[in-house]
């Protein structure tokens, strides 16, 4: 029983005994679920013992068969990428229990249940190697939040659940006969062979073939990004959601979209990438500049920041295609920093909700006089998530923008852009909300208070990331790079396999391409 | 090792102190705590700079790699030159001598500790912008200290005036930063590194570039970051509007240090620029079009903090000329004589409003030379220099420059010449308002405290000394090797005539007769107007570029876009099978005859497709 | 007068008569009667199986419509026990009455 | 010779059809199809089906039209009112069926031009004998279950027709 699958097994042991547990005192549960995830947390901390020894490798591997007639595998492991994904859920996960303290007062077991559920699900997304336990996880994460959504939302919660529900449905079942034509192909659903076998040359696709395969992991991974046009999901599953959803949503369920790209897009697909490269880098582009436009427009805070996740995704998308070894750790590096600091930027809009029960934002004006403490972290929350340096996400950002320049710098140039709407956007947005006179209507159901013990507590591991992560990226950095260094080598070695599939101009452009100057 | 990184990391402490529990300190600990802070500064800075001595060559001091990501390592390494040591002086000594007038101005504002605890934080980020030694680094100060001007700019969070200045001005910076941002990656990309050393170790032996090359893009993409920070032509908008922050804050940020960040990265790159003709034109068009066109401004404007601002614009406007000149030696000496006056001007006018409780408008001054002579008294110092009359710091230092503009491109000279005593006639202007003629306001003006005319007294004596006591181009010259050229005296005379002109100029039409500016400006009519009203720049930017933006996104890709073709999309095929699922349901009548016609039908149907397959196997 | 006749007329006939079964079985109203066409159209079936069997020379197409003979006897037993209940309960024959299936 | 039965007992045979299909009451429509059944018997006499003729007349005739007919009086069912049946429907009826059965026909004619001549006596393989061999070897399990079918049907009828449901 190594640490992988305590750390694994734990949060869903949290979900059968919070349902369990008497139904009338809330606060039972929430202690309980408030610890469970708080140990699962510290244990998962041991996870990254190994890595700083040596820096890379896959570790806490186990390998058991799980089901016999389609060879399926209990195949569970970890490598620099996935490290930090599930370091970042099982913090994540405390803070939005802390978060929905108050904010929970109705069906209060199942709420927590279901957090630990979907905590659960995401720990298994980015640990699992079987494609099929991959797809398992994936829909398994898939239901608290459509419940998570559905049950505890706003007035339009059914609607925003449904649409969320079948957005990723409909991209995750392309998904899913994907891997069944992989597994008929190759025989096996297991990652690691089924690269080593694409890699040798062993299963060899036709270019038709692998295009069509990467289209669909593509579209059900660029659904959950969401990469542009894919994305009107997300405003309204984030408006509706309560808090700890919100959070665990742009935090840690968007990653999983982006995650599924660099494992298995790139890897398994190198040729179909590269040929597909150029519109997805638009996409991701036009993505970039008009999550922004629009998040400059929102009356509703939280579509606001969605549309700003939508903004920042769309640099990680960017980074993954540019296929250089700065841009994939940007992206990476970039799908960390936004997790922490949107997941922030939604708990402080979650704060203020739980004040005045109005997201809009005309609703709000001069909260920093009688909140200075909440406007004070608001303040670096919103610096760290439009780049500023010596904050987490302008590393990120600069990796970024610096692989796709050794790419095509019309690119960059583009991209740059989305840096001077997102201070824009997020400017006004603070401007509005948080300085001037203070405004009525804010204290008219009871004076407006100021951050408390418990919501501070939740607040400051994130803005102490955002420094850290900021500051001295060594802790985190190094494994993310050398697991993308592998990716790197091999989303490259496949490409010339395709030489001979496609014409001789093409080659050399190719070749060219690749190698880069 | 010098430990360089106590430099920056004393204001860092006197921020994080303030910042977490200065609230709950009395005013005087605060001030302590921040004074403090940049006087060790500054006392390390000395000591640094006496223990390496002569300088020849850069000292480099490498801490930890901040991020490495394949062959790109950017480490945390600060730098010391000749370059480097003069902006530590006037960083540190000036901002100590702000920090201390601030004492007695923001003596009975709210947010005390606030206030010093921005100021220390900007002191930080201005420090690593200077020790920096490679360009991220640089970069990390150029966005923090963008960072602490918006902080302080809005310092007033009640007014909502200086809340828009202060978006203005970080998003108009975040536009500056952009160019720069891009100059970097196509530094990275062709060189492979951030560090000053490598990059200008690989840029010298390239040839100079005759037509638009890599090296002018990059220097012309620097030079837009440059344009941002230094508040230059095309992004120089939220300088005036930064006048809504605290004095101090004006002198320190928009006057002294941060906004000579520009042509401080300009020479510290003048290795890029001096090898890309077309963006030594670029640069030097660029400052004499701003000085020129900031200095009319400033003519008309009445607000003593305005004129100041638009002084400030002008005077950048002539370091940037000396760049494009090529010569960067001059730049940076104008840039420390100009913080020293500048500095003494915004906090003399400090020290007027603060006698006038809040006055600003010129029109509602005067007669105050009686009223507060040490002001007075400090104040025409900086008057003197600014104007160029010889003996004081500012004839030296523009004067180098108008020689170095006349060497390289006449036109420049004259242009500038001609500015020089635009810029006497409005200094001037502003201090005959202000200080002789009957006293117009309705206050009654008392004089400042010494917390606040000490340094006032200080920057006195180095605007008057600064500019032969302090010869940087000398002290530079292992840097910039000094232009040989003659020194063409005629040149000085007719810039100190021009400079002698506008003050006589000034005092004919505000002492001797006021009524005269009034004739002039009816006169004018239209002009006058359209100078006044800032050639509508602000209201030309916000129709031409905001409005579109902001409107266009809201109706074009907002309500179109993704409510209307996207939403539509999906919510359309939700209707769609649910209508198809309607039709559907009326086959279940319940009626047999019904049921049994329609299998009747579906015979007919299936035996005339067997009728046509059979037909055509035929 | 031709001495004999073609196979096909045989299956023309039996489609003809299946054409009436089918007639009766849509247009009749009451539900004996298309019972009893029903058991034309099977009538029909079991001419062509003859027919054919008597083409192919085996034996086969009478067992198949003896056993075809057999099911509609037991259709028959049970499809009028139905009927005599629904008359019980219904005191009507017509098709139209019998529709409680109705959505 | 055979042309003649043949003709003769196919009209009787379309004449009866038509007249099941057209007369109101039950008793004469069940007469009818007596009539169809005799026809084609003689038509499967015709075609060397002796055993099956026989069958016919006595399972088929015999057996179930005396079960309808019992039906029909023990339910002494009147003749059908006419509702009104749709005016298309009674102007259309007889001619879209016409037109229905002419395209079944020409469709047959199409897919099997050429078949043989159908002599009497050029296959005697339908007697008894051989269907009975043929019966208990080949298919016997189809026999056995359909023994099992009546059974059930046998249970059925007898379930479903008592009383008091």
């Amino acid at each position: 029983m190594n640490l992988l699958n305590l750390v694994l097994a734990l949060p869903l042991a949290g979900f059968l005994v919070t349902l369990v547990l008497p139904k009338n005192n809330a606060n039972v549960i929430r202690l309980f679920a408030l610890i469970l995830s708080l140990a699962v947390f510290v244990l998962s901390l041991g996870l990254a013992a190994p890595f700083h020894e040596t820096g890379n490798g896959n570790w806490f591997v186990t390998d058991v068969p799980w089901i016999q007639s389609p060879e399926i595998r209990y195949h569970v492991g970890l490598d620099g990428l996935s490290l930090w994904l599930v370091l970042l859920s099982t913090l994540l996960t405390p803070v939005s229990i802390l978060v929905s303290w108050k904010y929970i007062d109705r069906r209060v077991k199942e709420f927590y249940a279901f957090l630990l559920l979907l905590e659960f699900g995401l720990i298994g997304v980015f640990v699992a190697w079987d494609l099929f336990l991959f797809y398992v996880f994936w829909e398994v994460s898939l239901v608290p939040m459509y419940f998570l959504i559905g049950v505890w939302g706003h007035e339009r919660r059914i609607y925003a659940a449904v649409k969320f529900f079948l957005y990723t449905m409909a991209g995750s079942v392309l998904m899913l006969a994907a891997i069944i034509f992989l597994y008929n192909k190759a025989g096996t659903f297991d990652y690691v062979n089924l690269v080593d076998l694409l890699q040798r040359g062993r299963l060899v696709l036709t270019s038709q073939e692998q295009l069509l395969l990467f289209l669909a992991f593509f579209v059900a991974f660029a659904i959950k990004v969401p990469l542009f046009p894919l994305h009107t999901w997300l405003p309204d599953a984030h408006v509706e959601a309560p808090t700890a959803g919100s959070i665990m949503l742009a935090a840690v369920m968007l990653k999983m979209g982006c995650y599924g790209l660099v494992r298995f897009c790139l890897p398994m697909f190198p040729q179909a990438a590269h040929r597909c490269q150029s519109w997805i880098v638009i996409l991701a582009i036009i993505g970039i500049i008009y999550g922004a436009l629009v998040a400059m427009v929102q009356p509703n805070m939280k579509k606001l920041v969605a549309y700003s996740s939508v903004s920042h995704l769309g640099f990680v998308v960017l980074g993954v295609f540019s296929f250089t070894q700065n841009g994939l750790d940007g992206a990476v590096y970039q799908m960390l920093n936004h997790g922490i600091s949107t997941g922030a930027l939604f708990m402080l809009v979650g704060y203020l909700y739980e004040r005045t029960h109005s997201l809009e934002i005309k609703d709000y004006g001069g909260v920093s006089t009688p909140a200075p403490l909440l406007a004070t972290v608001f303040l670096i929350t919103m610096l760290a998530s439009i780049g500023l340096p010596t904050l987490n996400n302008f590393v990120g950002e600069y990796l970024v923008l610096q692989g796709s320049a050794a790419v095509n710098f019309n690119w960059t140039i583009a991209a740059a852009v989305g840096v001077i709407l997102s201070a824009c956007y997020m400017l006004w947005l603070y401007q509005r909300v948080f300085v001037g006179e203070t405004n009525k209507s804010l204290s008219h159901h009871h004076p407006f208070l100021d951050m408390n013990g418990r919501e501070l507590a939740a607040a400051l591991p994130l803005v102490v990331l955002m420094v850290w992560m900021g500051v001295y990226t060594k802790t985190f950095l190094p494994m993310v790079s050398a697991a993308n260094q592998r990716i790197i080598e091999q989303s490259k070695t496949g490409v010339e396999t395709l030489v001979e599939t496609q014409g001789g101009k093409r080659i050399a452009e190719l070749r060219e391409l690749v190698h880069g100057r | 090792m010098q430990h360089l990184w106590l430099i920056p990391l004393l204001p860092l402490a006197g921020f994080l102190i303030n910042g977490l529990i200065g609230k709950r300190l009395p005013n005087f600990p605060v001030s302590v705590i921040a004074v403090a802070s940049v006087a060790l500064s500054f006392g390390w800075v000395l000591k640094t700079l006496s223990a390496l001595g002569p300088l020849e060559t850069a000292h480099v001091e490498h801490y930890y790699t901040w991020f490495q990501s394949g062959t790109l390592n950017v480490g945390v390494d600060l730098a010391v030159d000749r370059l480097t040591a003069v902006m530590l002086l006037v960083v540190t000594g000036v901002g100590l001598l702000i920090h201390i007038y601030a004492i007695g101005y923001m003596a009975h504002e709210g947010g005390y500790y606030r206030f010093f605890s921005y100021m220390n934080l900007f002191m930080f980020f201005m420090l690593t912008l200077v020790l920096g030694a490679n360009f991220l680094l640089m970069f990390v100060g150029w966005e923090g200290v963008g960072l602490c001007s918006y902080l302080l700019i809005g310092f007033y969070t009640l007014k909502k005036s200086a809340g828009d200045a202060a978006k203005k001005a970080f998003i108009v910076n975040r536009i500056g930063d952009f160019g720069f941002s891009l100059a970097m990656f196509l530094v990275v990309v062709n060189f492979g590194s951030l560090d000053f050393q490598k990059v200008f170790d690989a840029v010298r032996p390239m040839p100079v570039e005759q037509s638009a090359g890599l090296l002018t893009a990059i220097a012309l993409l620097f030079f837009v970051g440059a344009t941002g920070k230094s508040a230059q032509v095309p992004l120089y908008v939220w300088l005036p509007d930064a006048m809504e922050g605290p004095t101090p804050v004006s002198a320190l940020i928009h006057a002294a240090t941060m906004v000579t960040a520009g042509v401080y990265m300009t020479a510290r790159a003048s290795v890029i620029f001096e090898r890309s003709p077309m963006a030594m034109d670029v640069v030097a068009v660029v400052g004499v079009v701003t000085a020129a066109m900031a200095a009319t401004i400033g003519i008309t404007q009445f607000d003593i903090k305005k004129v100041f601002a638009y002084s400030t614009v002008s005077q950048l406007g002539y370091m940037f000329i000396a760049c494009g000149a090529g010569a960067f030696s001059a730049g940076i000496y104008h840039l420390v004589t100009h913080a020293f006056f500048k500095a003494l001007l915004f906090l003399g006018a400090g020290s007027v409003i603060h006698a006038l409780g809040g006055e600003q408008d010129l029109r509602h001054m005067g007669g105050l030379m009686k009223k507060i002579p040490i002001t007075f008294g400090v104040l025409a110092c900086a008057w003197l220099a600014i104007s160029g009359v010889p003996g004081f710091s500012g004839f030296y230092s523009k004067d180098e420059i108008l020689m170095a503009a006349h060497h390289s491109s006449p036109w420049i000279y004259w242009v500038g010449v001609v500015t020089a005593g635009m810029t006497a006639f409005y200094v001037s202007r502003a201090m005959f308002l202000c200080f002789f003629g009957s006293y117009r306001g309705h206050h009654h003006p008392h004089e400042s405290p010494f917390v606040m005319w000490g340094p006032l007294g200080v920057l006195a004596v180095l605007s008057v000394i600064g500019g032969w006591c302090f010869n940087v181009p000398h002290y530079l010259a292992p840097m910039f090797p000094l232009a040989e050229g003659a020194h063409d005296e005629t040149l000085v005379y007719i810039s100190v005539a021009f400079g002698l002109g506008g003050i006589a100029l000034a005092f004919l039409m505000y002492v001797v007769s006021p009524g005269i500016p009034d004739v002039i400006a009816n006169a004018l009519g239209p002009i006058y107007r359209l100078v006044y009203h800032k050639y509508l720049v602000d209201e030309l930017y916000g129709a031409v570029i905001v409005s579109p933006l902001v409107n266009g996104s809201r109706a074009l890709l907002w309500r179109f876009m993704d409510a209307g073709l996207i939403d539509g999309i999906v919510n359309g095929t939700a209707t769609m099978s649910r209508t198809v699922g309607g039709v559907l349901r009326l086959f279940q009548s319940g009626s047999i005859r019904s049921y049994a016609a329609w299998v009747t039908v579906g015979c007919v149907v299936l035996l005339m497709v067997l009728g046509v397959m059979a037909g055509g196997v035929q | 007068m031709p001495t004999s006749v073609p196979l096909n007329w045989y299956l023309i006939l039996s489609a003809i008569l299946f054409g009436l079964g089918i007639a009766g079985f849509v247009f009749r109203r009451n539900i004996i009667t298309v019972f009893m066409s029903i058991e034309l159209m099977l009538n029909a079936v079991n001419l062509s199986f003859i027919s054919f069997s008597y083409q192919l020379r085996h034996v086969d197409g009478h067992i198949f419509s003896f056993f075809v003979m057999v099911v509609a006897a037991a259709e028959a037993a049970v499809g009028l026990a139905i009927i005599l209940t629904v008359f019980k309960n219904r005191a009507t024959l017509a098709i139209d009455d019998v529709s409680s299936m109705k959505n | 010779m055979d042309a003649i039965l043949f003709l003769l007992f196919a009209a009787i045979a379309v004449a009866c059809g038509i007249n099941l299909v057209v007369q109101t009451h039950p008793i004469s429509s069940a007469l009818s199809l007596i009539g169809v059944m005799a026809s084609l018997a003689v038509l499967y006499l015709l075609l060397g089906a002796e055993f099956m003729a026989a069958a016919q007349m006595i399972v088929y005739a015999g057996a179930i039209m005396v079960l309808f007919v019992f039906t029909i009086m023990l339910l002494n069912a009147g003749a059908e009112q006419r509702k009104g049946k749709s005016i298309i429907a009674k102007v259309l009826g007889v001619p879209a069926l016409i037109a229905f059965l002419g395209l079944v026909s020409f469709l047959i004619q199409s897919l099997l031009p050429r078949s043989e001549e159908v002599k009497f006596g050029a296959f005697t393989g339908g007697t008894a004998q051989a269907i009975g061999k043929k019966l208990f070897t080949e298919y016997l399990l189809p026999f056995e279950v359909t023994s099992v079918l009546i059974l059930v049907a046998i249970l059925g009828a007898v379930v479903l027709a008592r009383k008091e449901i």
